[in-house]
């Protein structure tokens, strides 16, 4: 093992590389660029011994991607935004194919108008398509990530394929210290490539023609009984990764400081880390406070979140993306996690478009539902927004 | 020890590339680092910024660095467009990139040297425009004792893959070393 | 080398029970790929009646292995499958089979871009002439003045020149074919097979349903097209434009069967023969292609700088 | 697995939605094999001999290889209708 300082994009690409990825198929787009021109640099150098494709579209990128997985081969992509939301039918494809693929979203977010900053709305518009989507903190994270996605996503249990998400710039193209592994660890860790069928002359294999509507349903309740099983395949594959490489995170689901804490934080993505900031400084002011940091999106961790949040005062979910009209994706899916218990709740919509919150922003605003839950009793917030502070005033006005 | 830095400089200046080698440079000495490049829409010339943290732990936190203890400052020319010295600890430092050895903030801490000369006379030049980013480093090696010369020297070899340019680029981290001087 | 039907194995190629209508030229030309390369071929289709010939799961009958694709990436995902077989040492023929629409227009970026490319690959266009599994919408290769559910009064713009397209793409391989001429498309695509690089074969295929002509006419409604100059065969190979011996006599418009009598067979092109204007338009695209032939013929691949 | 293997009659038997059959007189037929040619069903078959017949199964009835037959030895003849002797 080496430590090396990279940036988020460039920890992916050595991953792919140790996984030996045989087809690449990738269309830049900001903040994804600097992953796919490293591994292009790593094909054109002999250190990568695979085919890049070098397509026009992300839709052509999440299709040939396939094609060469269909094919028999491990196959990567990743991408961003607008590029995700273009491939975004190609996923629903792929899933139902049920072919094993790993692909890299650095999130950011959607225009109009134009933005490259972070945000989950990327990668939270693909939830229903039926890919595992997983979600790094660190650099560290998403390097590991990457070579557990071949793993779980070619477990013969799942055959799905995995997403695994970076936030855009912040981890993407932030330098930290980052522990590779060398070669023959991988090769060690990481079997051979498994997926269900190979589409070839030999096997005359015919994927995706019509099917009854009853054998559909069937197939869509496969996908689901996947989803299941990958909840198992992903804490085993976590511990036997941590018994190779000495990093655990914890399954679906990293808990910090919520066994005993009264309060716990529900947050996705690098900004985890701040929030479990904001933990450690609400401690010191007397509140017991934790953060349940959600790993993996799909499948969602019911269970672990169950276990962990249903005896506790309050919950507070932070999303970075809403679904318009209704709440934050987290924050939905919290609450239907919570039925039934008797934990007060608050939805807070923030740092969209990658505006910045500081620990001290999740720590007031923690404080402050800590304040409602402690004057009312039970409190249901589904949605609040923490607007930019310069509109701050607006968001008063409106009554958000 | 927990440090954080913000680097000011113009889009193409290689503020970036400060922060990373600086980052690698805390790597070689056991230490965790993070360099945030904050990305707009800017091109070349416009002013940037870039954040960096040291710490003997691990480094959890990913927002921006709004309270500095450093602040570097590769172009003086930006002094008139940017407050550099916005959230500075009163006890924090500003490392400068300045034509002339007096501070203009009388309330902080300040070193300067002349980057800018020290990379021209080594032929820094790129598109017309001195490379003055690895001088910065070995300056603030000097300046703040964040990171030794020595790890600053073995980033920069290890970071150009030219032996020519990672030899004019350490010579540039080790002449700004000796020359900078509080001001 | 010309190909002698008793010479052909007694098997079958093609896969009978399938969900295409009478007559359909699809699965005729299916036969065809099928003749031609045996089966050393997998086969890419985005969403278009051949996704529906299939049938249903757990059969399919196209007598070939298939990735059934989305519409708009069919030759992306035939370069993905071509890199893969690559990397395993394997030498199998990729060919993508879509329709008009996945080509010309929801797949022409990722045809464009494979070709560009210069990907392993055959794709074959089987150009009927409409969106005709939706049920008959005007496409961007319908023909002036034809009559199609979108069309009412028929299409007021002319067919893409798809073809000189792709030979201006400069690709290796560029041939245009029929389903009246099997022996003529069995030879392209063995020579296709035979090139490394992007093949694009044009095949045209007269659907009954969707041009309104009797079922049993498919094969002589394509060799109609053929004899009126309307679809003129030839190949492009390495920079060289030939016109196919088929088509050769056909060059002199005085040799061509006359137009009415394509036209008048199919009930689709009503508009055009009740209105001389329309006539006219039909006639000014046919004659813009042989434009297009003579000018490639003179210059060669000049004629692209 | 949505996966699928070719096999005929993946639509059923295809032969009942014909009108109209193809009947082959073998006292005309010079072996040419155009209708074995076009046959857009692979229901036309050949012989060891090189004469054909049809796979009434699967054969949709289109009628192309009476229209390919240059010696007029393939007929369409109207199937008998539901009811009568097919039923």
């Amino acid at each position: 093992m080496t430590m090396k300082a990279l940036t988020g994009n460039h920890a992916v690409s050595e991953a792919v590389k140790l996984a030996r990825v045989e087809v690449i198929a990738a269309y830049p787009i900001t903040p994804q660029t600097t992953m796919v021109e490293k591994l292009a640099e790593m094909v054109d150098k002999g250190e990568l011994e695979a085919k890049m494709i070098r397509v026009e579209s992300e839709h052509s990128a999440l299709a040939a991607t396939l094609g060469a997985a269909a094919a028999g081969a491990r196959a990567f992509t990743a991408t961003s935004s607008h590029g995700l939301l273009y491939m975004h039918e190609v996923l629903w494809w792929t899933a139902g194919a049920r072919i094993p693929v790993v692909m890299a979203v650095a999130a950011r977010a959607i225009g109009p108008p134009w933005n490259i900053h972070v945000e989950h709305s990327d990668v939270m518009d693909q939830r229903d398509t039926g890919w595992i989507i997983s979600v790094a903190q660190e650099n560290q994270e998403a390097f590991d990530l990457t070579l557990q996605a071949f793993r779980i996503s070619e477990d013969p249990r799942v055959y799905l394929p995995m997403i695994v998400t970076l936030d855009g710039f912040i981890l993407s193209h932030t330098v930290a210290p980052v522990d590779i592994p060398s070669q023959e660890e991988v090769d060690n860790w990481l079997p051979p490539r498994r997926q269900p069928y190979v589409i070839t002359p030999e096997s005359n294999v015919v994927m995706g023609n019509i099917a009854s509507d009853e054998d559909y349903f069937m197939m869509r309740y496969s996908i689901q009984a996947a989803m299941k099983a990958a909840k198992q395949v992903i804490s085993e594959v976590d511990l036997e990764y941590g018994k190779a490489f000495g990093r655990s995170y914890g399954g679906l689901v990293e808990c910090y400081r919520c066994d005993d804490a009264d309060y716990v934080i529900v947050i996705t993505g690098s900004w985890a880390g701040d929030a479990k900031k904001a933990a450690d400084m609400l401690r010191d002011k007397g509140v017991r406070a934790g953060v349940a940091r959600i790993r993996f999106v799909r499948p969602w961790p019911e269970e672990d979140l169950r276990d962990k949040l249903s005896n506790k005062k309050g919950v507070i979910v932070f999303d970075r993306s809403v679904s318009f009209g209704s709440y934050g994706q987290l924050f939905s899916d919290t609450a239907a996690t919570l039925y039934g218990t008797k934990v007060s709740m608050r939805g807070v919509i923030a740092g969209l478009g990658g505006v910045d919150v500081r620990p001290d922003d999740i720590m007031s605003e923690v404080m402050d539902f800590v304040g409602r839950v402690e004057e009312v009793g039970l409190v249901y917030e589904p949605q609040r927004w923490m607007l930019p502070k310069k509109y701050a005033q607006v968001g008063k006005e409106v009554g958000l | 020890m927990y440090t954080e830095l913000r680097f000011h400089g113009r889009g193409g200046q290689g503020a970036v590339t400060a922060a990373t080698i600086l980052a690698r440079a805390a790597l070689f000495e056991g230490k965790w680092a993070q360099a945030i490049p904050e990305f707009g829409a800017e091109r070349r010339g416009a002013p940037v910024r870039v954040y960096a943290r040291i710490s003997d732990k691990p480094i959890q936190v990913h927002s921006t660095v709004v309270e500095p203890d450093i602040v570097v400052v590769l172009d003086y020319e930006l002094l008139k467009l940017v407050d550099v010295t916005e959230g500075l600890k009163p006890e924090g430092i500003v490392v400068l990139n300045s034509p002339v050895n007096t501070s203009p903030f009388p309330k902080f801490r300040t070193f300067c040297v002349n980057a800018t000369r020290i990379a021209k006379d080594l032929n820094l030049v790129v598109s017309g425009w001195p490379t003055v980013n690895t001088a910065m480093v070995g300056a603030l090696a000097k300046a703040s004792g964040v990171v030794s010369i020595d790890s600053v020297v073995k980033a920069i070899s290890e970071y150009f893959s030219s032996p020519s340019l990672a030899k004019a680029n350490s010579d540039a981290a080790v002449k700004a070393f000796e020359e900078i001087t509080q001001c | 080398m010309p190909i002698r039907l008793a010479d052909l194995p007694r098997r079958r190629y093609g896969m009978p029970g399938n969900a295409a209508c009478p007559g359909c030229p699809e699965t005729m030309g299916l036969r065809y790929v099928k003749m031609a390369l045996g089966d050393n071929v997998v086969l890419v289709i985005p969403a278009g009646c051949s996704s529906v010939i299939q049938g249903i799961v757990p059969k399919s009958g196209i007598n070939f292995p298939v990735l059934n694709i989305v519409f708009a990436s069919a030759a992306s995902s035939a370069a993905g499958m071509e890199a893969a077989f690559e990397m395993m040492g394997k030498n199998y023929n990729v060919v993508v089979w879509a329709g008009d629409g996945g080509t010309a227009d929801i797949g022409f970026q990722s045809m464009s871009g494979a070709a560009e490319r210069n990907d392993n690959i055959i794709y074959i266009c089987v150009d009927n002439e409409a969106y005709m599994n939706t049920g008959i919408q005007r496409s961007g290769l319908t023909p002036y003045g034809a009559w199609t559910t979108t069309t009412y009064a028929g299409k007021t713009e002319k067919k893409k020149p798809l073809p000189f397209i792709m030979i201006a793409h400069n690709v290796p391989y560029v041939a245009t074919a029929s389903v009246g001429y099997p022996q003529d498309f069995i030879e392209k695509l063995r020579k296709a097979a035979s090139i490394k690089g992007f093949k694009y074969i044009h095949l045209h295929a007269p659907c009954p349903i969707g041009w309104r002509f009797d079922p049993g006419l498919t094969a002589k409604i394509a060799q109609l097209a053929v004899q009126t100059g309307v679809f003129p065969l030839f190949e492009y190979e390495n920079g060289k434009f030939r016109l196919s011996s088929y088509s050769g006599m056909y060059r002199n418009p005085q040799k061509r069967a006359p137009l009415a009598e394509y036209l008048k067979l199919q009930g689709r092109f009503q508009p055009v023969l009740k209105d001389p204007e329309k006539l006219k338009g039909l006639q000014e695209e046919i004659d813009a292609m042989w434009r297009w032939i003579e000018m490639l013929e003179k210059y060669g691949p000049q004629a692209l700088k | 697995m949505p996966i699928s293997y070719p096999a005929e009659g993946s639509s059923g038997k295809t032969g009942l939605w014909r009108t109209e059959r193809p009947v082959v007189h073998l006292d005309k037929c010079i072996k040419c094999l155009f209708c074995w040619l076009y046959c857009p069903e692979d229901t036309i078959l050949r012989r060891e001999d090189d004469y054909v017949y049809v796979d009434y199964d699967y054969c949709k009835g289109c009628g192309i290889c009476a229209q390919a037959c240059p010696t007029h030895a393939i007929e369409m003849v109207p199937e008998p209708s539901l009811g009568s002797e097919r039923a």
